[in-house]
């Protein structure tokens, strides 16, 4: 396994204490921490380069832009974009997603046609689409999760076929089940059959090595903020196909082409998504976090991430009442795992966990619909990114052993 | 015992842990003079319902609930159900009051002893986060309450 | 004048040489410069507090969430607002007015309705009514400017009292003009007629006090990086009764109260218009950015501004075939200046006085119709914050001359 | 003479000053094989508009501009109606090449020569963000030039 520990140095906030125990933080698919590497772009950027892009021509101005549109470029390479121009900014996974089921859908949906999504969706991307059902008239139909966390294909596959399905929507990564979804099949299912794909790719960037091309979908998304970037920051894909059909979405600076006052033309993408000062640090930030993980290695992230997430599902079988949701070892999954508890709900699990230094988190996850599906109000959740450590997962198991013995 | 410890115990006292295990009061009531409410935490999807049954003078007569949550919620749940029963709309008003004010810490409790094993629960002043859970199951009868006595909200 | 050249120091970007000169940036109406206590709250989060919001237990997520919302109402007095629960945070300006003429719009426009404008507004304050009235049916009418930069008042209150007027949207300051709209005055002939009203605060807050129930509209926008905070964070002020008969916007985490496959309920605001995971440490800096400026003093900004904007509107009489756009001295304005020169184009003018070391900005500054209103393609613009001084405005003044000369 | 005089006078260099101050074959075309295009820098909103007219063999047989822009958009705008005028489709389109790779330092010049006067737009290189003023009636005259051969965009 990849030894990845000399990795926490890079991680200031690591080394504190919490309730007089080193801080163990396993909150990671929430959101990730900051190497120091990120905040110091951050600093250098204010410190010495700091201007509006786009719309000035004196220096600052001119490195602002520079830097700024070079993130661009280096997020389509991360991801296998064909171009930069691909590549939207936004605030985050729900922005982007939000940013299609209202563009996208109400230029090309029509009453009756179908949207389909899964039962595992988080939900920024469940709303939008009910939201934007409701306003075409369209209707949402669910893929089924099977009892081992995965899709339910078959159903997929039938689903898709019965006809008037526009837009296939699905998660990469589940943020409750740990689940990979065969994304690359099921978006070619849908390309066959004429249906748009988008991908939730929150959990998936940045854990294992993306290539949107290779997936085949035409929109993909996720947040900066889960992969060592800033808070505010994240990437709508979209394959210049598409992008090149849809109308505007928000009026202002940077996205117009000539404005009069009896009306207005507009820039193409990317610039026609992105009205307004964007979030130019946090773009800087994103481009410093690519180069972070990209010098550790995608791969041995990925590896990392593997080893610890399967030896943990082992230890945690020695836990009285733990029932952990998702695909059974040694099945792939994404390296968290959510459980309940027979003796504690989660929030009295993961207020124990806090007073014991372990940064957990409990609730539902928004995911709801699947908390139901699978009978349970809430899980307690342990996530892993680069930086945590096999000591670590067990020190959790032994925490959970002790609040067994508490709550009992 | 290390000082977490301490502060857990705190917060989960021996009276809370027995409550959350073994809620007293639970179930449903109907019929006439019968009010219900719902309490909802959509943090954590948490959900309590609560029934009350009045009496000729807006006494509460009996009173139930049901529900999921964390130990806090329905311990507090619990104990609520056993302080308020047999209370006079003015005294059940005034043990909201005070209860609000023993778990937030943001005003003094009035009459303290009514408050009985309640007061287990004061330790959740020093969780701020989890005083949402203490007092769901409170906001619910309160409106139930307001349903019975028809008197709008009391603050 | 109060003196606040010692503040420089705050400034790390501002010790720093172009083009072998010390850097004098003449661009704030663009983007602020941030202090070092800014970048430092920013550093601090990262380093110790950073996590998710609202959503955990853990000490982490706990302090994040408290200073989150410690923010929000510090926000709220600093604008003059009710209740906290007024403050929306956006990325900026414009996402916060394109929120209101989507949901807003969309909810309360009929085909015919009218919207007040004016021939002053930002491109952000322009296209998202023209898209909004395009969308419901509506037509946007427009007050015109008269001759000095000011609003045709009579003008206005003739538009409101012709009926079927449903919004009215106008400028606080004018980014090329420096016109200070009587906001107060147009908000209250528009509550007489029962008409809705957004105030584009972008060049106000943080340049003078700003009381929202003073002015007494329903919507203020601002953006953070305009005022010392970081990029990527800005404020929708809703006033309390206008955003409780509100549809959601974005579909996501946080704002829902429960989701099902079937539909889902939504929280009330704040919470409803902030879908996912927010730009948490942008409003961390936002927050830092309030109290620096509260520490000097926002009456004290406010005056050196109007000092320095005065003396250098003196000074640029003295420079042959220099126009400047807007009222004309001693009419209070923004701390800013729009120009042309007969000799040169704004892209040239901006050029040259990069050389100089001067960052300005050169163009329509997203504002094509008062450019076209004035007779101009563009203009070049130099804009004044609290760390600019008088040494600057000559040199400003100095470097005039010297491109006369290079380029007549 | 500064350093940043020095760059100053590379990007502005007198024949550029000179062609912008007074422009060359600035006006309209009209009639039969006459072409028309428009430049526009959303940037800064400024607009080239050029009008070419083609003879048989499709040669450059008159062209003109109009519009507003900087000094470096206006003298490249003037220069480049110079340069064109006469010149047989491969000609220009080899002219708007070499320009393109003048301007932007992306690829080496063919044939300097044939540039003449326009190599004083050389300086732009090291203002990339002036490329876009120095190309604007480039764009414009290609469209055109594509409309009077029908042939499709040169690359
Ligand atoms: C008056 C005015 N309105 C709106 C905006 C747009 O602000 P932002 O780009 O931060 O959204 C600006 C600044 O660019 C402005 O000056
Ligand atoms: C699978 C998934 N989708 C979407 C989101 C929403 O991301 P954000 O809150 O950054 O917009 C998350 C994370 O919260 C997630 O895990």
């Amino acid at each position: 396994m990849p030894d990845l520990s000399h990795r926490r140095a890079d991680f200031p906030i690591l080394h504190q204490q919490v309730g007089g125990h080193p801080l163990i933080y396993l909150d990671s698919a929430a959101s990730s921490q900051k190497p120091r590497q990120v905040i110091d772009a951050l600093v250098r950027y204010y410190e010495r380069d700091n201007a509006n892009v786009h719309r000035g021509l004196h220096e600052l101005s001119n490195r602002a832009t520079e830097q700024f549109e070079a993130v661009r470029a280096k997020v389509a390479r991360f991801i296998g974009a064909a171009s930069a121009d691909e590549v939207i900014f936004t605030r985050g996974t729900t922005e982007g997603v939000n940013l299609v089921a209202q563009v996208w859908a109400s230029h090309f949906l029509r009453p009756g046609d179908v949207i389909v999504s899964t039962g595992m969706e988080h939900h920024s991307n469940l709303v939008p689409w009910q939201l934007a059902a409701e306003r075409c008239g369209a209707v949402v139909k669910y893929v089924p999760v099977l009892e081992d966390g995965t899709l339910d294909l078959a159903a997929l596959r039938a689903l898709l076929e019965e006809g008037s399905v526009k837009l296939l929507t699905c998660v990469h990564v589940s943020n409750s089940l740990g689940t990979i979804n065969p994304v690359a099949q099921i978006c070619a299912w849908a390309r066959a059959l004429g249906i748009t794909t988008l991908v939730d790719g929150a959990q998936a960037v940045g854990h294992m090595p993306v290539d949107v091309q290779a997936i085949g979908c035409d929109f993909y998304v996720f947040s900066g903020h889960k992969i060592c970037a800033p808070t505010g920051i994240g990437v709508l894909y979209g394959r210049a196909e598409v992008l090149a059909n849809m109308p505007p979405w928000h009026g202002g600076g940077e996205m117009i082409d000539s404005v009069t006052l009896e009306g207005s033309t507009y820039k193409q993408a990317p610039a026609r998504f992105e009205a307004g000062t964007p979030d130019i640090a946090g773009v800087i930030g994103l481009g410093a976090a690519i180069d972070y993980l990209e010098g550790i290695g995608i791969e041995v992230i990925h590896a990392h991430g593997q080893e610890l997430i399967q030896a943990t599902l082992q230890k945690l079988q020695t836990v009285p009442g733990l029932r952990v949701l998702g695909p059974p070892p040694p099945v792939q999954r994404g390296s968290l795992a959510a459980f309940s508890l027979a003796c504690a709900h989660p929030h009295d699990l993961v207020e124990y966990a806090n007073t014991k230094g372990l940064a957990l988190r409990g609730g539902h996850h928004c995911t709801q619909p699947l908390m139901r599906r699978f009978g349970v109000v809430g899980t307690s959740r342990a996530s892993f990114y680069l930086y945590n450590t096999h000591a670590e997962a067990d020190r959790l198991v032994e925490v959970l052993h002790q609040a067994v013995k508490f709550f009992s | 015992m290390a000082a977490e410890d301490a502060a857990l115990r705190d917060l989960y006292q021996q009276v809370i842990l027995d409550h959350s295990r073994h809620p007293r009061n639970q179930g449903r009531l109907d019929g006439p003079d019968c009010h219900h409410a719902r309490g909802h935490n959509p943090a954590c999807g948490d959900e309590v319902e609560v029934w009350l049954k009045t009496g000729p003078q807006g006494q509460i007569e009996d009173i139930r609930f049901e529900g999921q949550g964390c130990a806090i919620s329905q311990a507090s749940a619990s104990l609520m159900t056993l302080a308020l029963k047999g209370a006079s709309p003015e005294a059940a008003r005034r043990l909201m009051a005070d209860f609000h004010a023993l778990v937030t810490g943001a005003s003094a409790v009035g009459d303290a002893e009514a408050l009985g094993n309640l007061l287990a629960l004061e330790g959740v002043q020093k969780f701020p986060q989890r005083i949402k859970c203490a007092t769901l199951a409170w906001h619910a009868a309160e409106q139930a309450l307001n349903q019975g006595t028809q008197n709008g909200r009391s603050s």
